[in-house]
């Protein structure tokens, strides 16, 4: 086991960090908090780091990426969120969606939609859960007909971030009868005739969508996989959701925030720091297991981190709503605290929610990934 | 020891819950915050003031009709379950703290003519609160800056150091005095108010109370027993809230409630609640029956803190995605529970100073 | 509501105490003491405090009670335990048999075993648990075959405390096919032939009993109820059980000893302290609830207090085994609060398993429980 | 960063699992305790000194192999799966004290030949450990009174306070000098051994450490990672027998394993493990790489002990009443992970002193 970081990959962090800090980005960072709005627009922000080639790091370049190894790319993601770039529509758009296209898309469909992810022009999201389909996504009603060469889908997709102002969708849709071997994955263009986004408010910073699919197009090329063979590419792609780094990036940020606004510590808070600050190490080993682990993610090892990840940061958007007392003493807190920690704590249950519930992560966990204490052949939790 | 709730309290609270409206509570929660940090007019005020409520709990001298702590922590109840704010909390205190100082503000706020919002209770020790000094017969300057959670209050009601840091009292301020230096981010969280210089009447000075021991028993002691039993009622509506939802809410063509993962901590929550609402009712019955109630006192807030932290929190994951929105307004209670649990003093601060007291508490 | 006692209660409570300080019984208790094994033999004990009238002090005098209403009851068990009494004998003889029997026996029952019972000259355990039926007691397999006018009882109990040294047990068998229909109660009397009593050794202090019953001869005077109608007496005697009133003694007895020992207090001390304190009040309260409810006893108020109470009392008996650090501290602790903080945490798993598993109070809190909080005809929550 | 167990430690550890051996273990703990404190011959002693297992993580100089910290916390985590006791734990820390200490004692101790039991390390600040004075030539005199766990150990090991309270020794003392004042009520605890004028050997003091800065680097913060260790195992061996015992018992026409309650908290119990799992291998490859260990030596102390709190109580209840007789022997990890949780700390002092170091640290 090797903790550290190599002297390359130490001058690497150097270099991404430095990036950041370019006066591209600060600019578009500042035109960024001057919207002044809860939920600003961040994709010319976005444009500029896609230039300064600091979005998909670890893609190859033949598709616009910095062809860089996966700690490499763990390494930049990491000075993305530090440098305080709002890292939603990177993780949807590269970590998510364009590495999946990445690892189960066809030719085409990477040349047609990488290099201008990579490039900050082109925004995707995730687009499978629906009204009555949240952790249970094999009653998913969405349908695929087929429509000559292609198919027409027809449903509504909730919950959904940034969809007003992304491109493409990983949309899951029933192309067929049975639970699990009826679905299939579609890309579709969030901007073709018969999409529908509204939003629908959250108390989050970040509203949520509703997409409304009536009839939507979608053409041969734009299927992942096999037609009703989505199930276990959506198994994969939830899997690479799950690096937790997110999550563990943003514990990092609201604990050090609270850490840094505390001027009189007590020992209760003490303790209760010091707690917090080896379980988010701990975290961050989690997601670097699932980060540094190959393309093959371990289901297990992902929601583990995903879990505890999620739940950490939960926990300490919560611990920071009380240690100060009331109003996140803001009093004698500066404003710029107060408002990140509020925001946590607005934003916190949703994260224990996003990209599979605790309660999912604890199924997975809880079936395979018990099975590893049993003596050999003593158990068919794998099926259950 | 008879434990059971009376039939008279029992339709006391029917009456106040029949009368309180959660309608367009949410959708506000939901918008963008006002420049202006005043909440909208509040009809649950009104409605309460209707059923003469500031009343129950106020001496009969001042228009009250002396039904005791154990009247007004119902009300307070009531109040939480339906995750609505109200006014009503503040006043009580306010009517406690009059009483005690003999304030010719008495019967104003008993006829509940003045709607009140607290702040600056948050620390059991005041190390923070403002100060006041006396400006002749002009009134009292008071200097300071606090968190204060925009409401549609007339006045604000908070501690101030008197005389340097001997006394500590408690003041009713016109609430358009406050000068705010920091505006809500968003809805559900406070804005600081700078009181630099605030002027007011002489008779704005409630109560004296002793520092070290004013903040358990008396005016500041019923409060936190009030706050427990307001907080015990926000677990109690985000229980019921999740419970329902539970219910309807079918996956893997079940209802929610039938996996025992969910069954299981829902009906935990159910356990903690009723402790708490148990030690809430004691904590009240002490002080009306005019016996000590400063361990009771702290402690019942303390662990209605907790109670209610936990449950808004697993009703938040219990509820998904849609407790965040208008859909499943779960977030109604989670918003709210988070000003309240700190509002009279952190839970690990309550249990610390609880705990030096048990240690020489012959009762434990 | 009212939380106070009255001046009788009161003076009651007195010279109930006063009678516990009584030199008979201040002797007998050194006696058993003095026995210096993990497990004494305390029906001499019993036997005086059975003459001193301390014993079944809620039954009513014809049946060798004291004739007391719940609240006094309660009173004397309080008072019972906080004079150093090992209570065990008296909650199953007492308050779970005798009670049981009082409010479902036949007056021939009654009298054949209520005033043995109340003298301390008869005791009893309860037989419900058998090898492969714990929470699921419709699975349990021990048959009661008709033989004559009474039955023949064929099976195996397990895990029942004091059954070496009782006399009677009440226990479920099958008189018929079915889960819960097929059910029917008995009394057995344990120094009958067929039947063999045999130790599990047990960490805690008690150890437990397997008692084989082969053949054994019951008559018909020893049914209780209708003959395949157990189930809900069963239900109503498991009730009577989980007043929580025990567990919450011993939580109060521990948790005291904690206190008591620690000489210099800091502040996560002290935050633990007055956490456990509140919670132990609460837990008293809530029991209370329960003991003065009447004879028909709320389930899920039971439940809860079951619940509540020994949750609390095992997580005082783990505080226990932390504050003080390694061995309780027992450089500078007395010996006799670190042998009762010690044998606390050895006895703590088993407060959550006996009289219902927290699992069971949960799923009964759970359905019946919740319904209370649903808009009237909402639920089937009871059936389920 | 490869945070991936290395083929050559996977390896060791199955060597190490495949010699321990837990028969008549849990009988032991159900029998009365004997008179005499003192644990049964230790078969899983003789086998790891069959392995040299004592020369992993000792200097080459004195016959060690220097495999590193790593390496020993391996055989502790070992040992924990197993649920056995073991003088290695002891063993080792002796080593670095007399390594650090340049102890002639260090070539016996590597060779295996002195079965070693640890007391006294219980408080994070050493209030209460013995003191030592030097008696002229003839070596110390050890005045104070200790919990001791009994057991077969040749030699006890202890901080001492020196020359007043200015340093803190690491001291060495044959077992048989304990006087016995209070003997364990049942297995599983500890007695008191008073050492009143214990005398001994001038070599007996193995290393001084500053009382400020020794306790979280040094042998003691190796100590504290080893212990880590060891309790992660603890953790891991109750998890795995409690996940047997799921998946074999049916209740209610099913698994237990089946029901979501109990799946869901042990796949948390895993999740903690693993976290602690991963945090402990890190503590030790940061001492091995010669980086600075305190914080990281405290916090996943901490931890370990809290997830092998947890998972020793949830393991109890999951196997329910059989689990505290020989039918089901999870009490094997509940008993001793009550002694291993406070050995070398309270998990609440440990967590006070890494945060007191975490506010002033660029690495949080």
């Amino acid at each position: 086991m090797e903790f550290g970081f190599t002297a390359d990959q130490t001058r690497f962090r150097t270099r991404v960090r430095c990036r950041f800090a370019d006066d591209r980005v600060r600019d578009a960072l500042r035109r960024v908090r001057a919207q002044g709005v809860r939920e600003p627009d961040t994709r010319p922000l976005y444009r500029v780091l896609g230039d300064l080639g600091l979005l998909a790091v670890g893609w190859p370049a033949e598709y616009g990426g910095g062809g860089r190894d996966p700690i490499e790319t763990a390494i930049a993601i990491e000075e993305l969120v530090r440098a305080g770039i709002p890292d939603t529509m990177h993780v949807n758009t590269i970590q998510i969606v364009g590495l999946f296209l990445l690892l189960a898309g066809t030719e085409e469909q990477k040349r047609a939609h990488l290099p201008a992810m990579a490039r900050g022009e082109k925004f995707a999201s995730v687009l499978y859960t629906e009204p009555e389909s949240g952790s249970d996504l094999g009653s998913l009603r969405t349908t695929a007909t087929p429509d000559g060469d292609g198919w027409r889908l027809h449903g509504e997709k909730v919950f959904s971030l940034k969809s007003d102002v992304t491109d493409l969708g990983l949309c899951a849709a029933r192309t067929g009868p049975g639970t699990y071997d009826g679905i299939s994955l579609f890309l579709v263009d969030l901007h073709a005739d018969g999409v529908r986004v509204e939003p629908i408010a959250s108390i989050a910073d970040e509203d949520f969508h509703r997409i409304r699919l009536d009839g939507v197009r979608v053409g041969a090329g734009d299927l992942l996989g096999e037609t009703g063979g989505g199930w276990p590419l959506l198994t994969r792609a939830l899997a690479v959701e799950r690096t937790g780094l997110d999550y563990t990036l943003k514990a990092e940020r609201w604990l050090r925030a609270v850490r840094d606004g505390m001027p009189d510590p007590d020992d209760l808070f003490l303790a209760g720091l010091g707690r917090n600050a080896a379980r988010l190490e701990a975290s961050r080993l989690l997601s670097w297991r699932v980060l540094t682990g190959g393309p093959d993610v371990d289901e297990v090892a992902a929601a583990v981190a995903k879990l505890y990840s999620s739940e950490l940061a939960q926990e300490v958007a919560g611990w920071a709503a009380e240690v100060y007392g009331f109003g996140y003493g803001r009093a004698w807190l500066d404003n710029e605290r107060v408002d990140l920690l509020e925001a946590a704590y607005r934003e916190a249950p949703g994260l224990t929610l996003s990209a599979g519930t605790s309660e999912v992560m604890l199924q997975i966990i809880g079936s395979v990934g018990l099975d590893a204490y049993l003596p050999a052949g003593k158990s068919d939790g794998g099926k259950r | 020891m008879n434990v059971d709730i009376d039939p008279v309290q029992q339709r006391l609270g029917q009456v106040v819950s029949a009368r309180l409206s959660t309608a367009g509570l949410d959708e506000a929660v939901l918008r963008a915050p006002d420049a202006v940090p005043r909440g909208p007019a509040d009809r649950n005020w009104t409605a309460l003031r209707d059923i003469d409520a500031p009343t129950f709990d106020a001496p009969l001298e001042a228009g009250g009709v002396e039904l005791g702590l154990s009247a007004s922590t119902l009300i307070a109840e009531r109040l939480g379950r339906a995750g609505v704010a109200s006014p009503y909390l503040a006043v009580a205190l306010a009517i406690d703290a009059a009483a005690a100082g003999e304030a010719e503000m008495l019967a104003s706020l008993v006829a509940g003519n003045i709607a009140v919002a607290a702040a600056g209770f948050e620390s059991v020790t005041f190390e923070s609160a403002p100060s006041a000094a006396v400006a002749d017969r002009l009134g009292w300057y008071v200097e300071g800056s606090l968190p204060v959670e925009p409401s549609a209050a007339d006045a604000v009601l908070l501690p101030v150091w008197l005389d340097g840091r001997d006394d500590l009292g408690l003041i009713l301020l016109g609430y358009d005095t406050l000068k705010w230096t920091a505006l809500p981010a968003a809805p559900g969280g406070t804005g600081t108010a700078k009181l630099s210089g605030a002027l007011c009447e002489p008779s704005a000075l409630l109560c004296r109370l002793a520092p070290e021991t004013g903040c358990a028993e008396g005016p500041l002691g019923r409060a936190r027993v009030r706050q427990a039993a307001y907080l015990v009622g926000l677990a109690h509506g985000a229980l019921a809230a999740t419970v329902e939802h539970a219910e309807r809410r079918r996956q893997f063509d079940r209802p929610l409630r039938d996996f025992s993962s969910v069954r299981f901590r829902l009906g935990q929550a159910h356990a903690e609640i009723e402790a708490a609402r148990l030690l809430t009712a004691r904590a009240a019955w002490l002080a009306d029956s005019g016996r000590p109630f400063a361990v009771a006192s702290t402690e019942v807030l303390a662990l209605a803190a907790e109670v209610a932290r936990d449950t808004g929190r697993l009703a938040m994951q219990v509820g998904g995605a849609r407790s965040l929105t208008a859909l499943l307004p779960l977030h109604r209670f989670y918003l709210r529970i988070r000003l309240e649990v700190t509002r009279f003093g952190r839970p690990d601060q309550l249990w610390t100073t609880a705990g030096r007291r048990r240690m020489t508490d012959e009762e434990t």
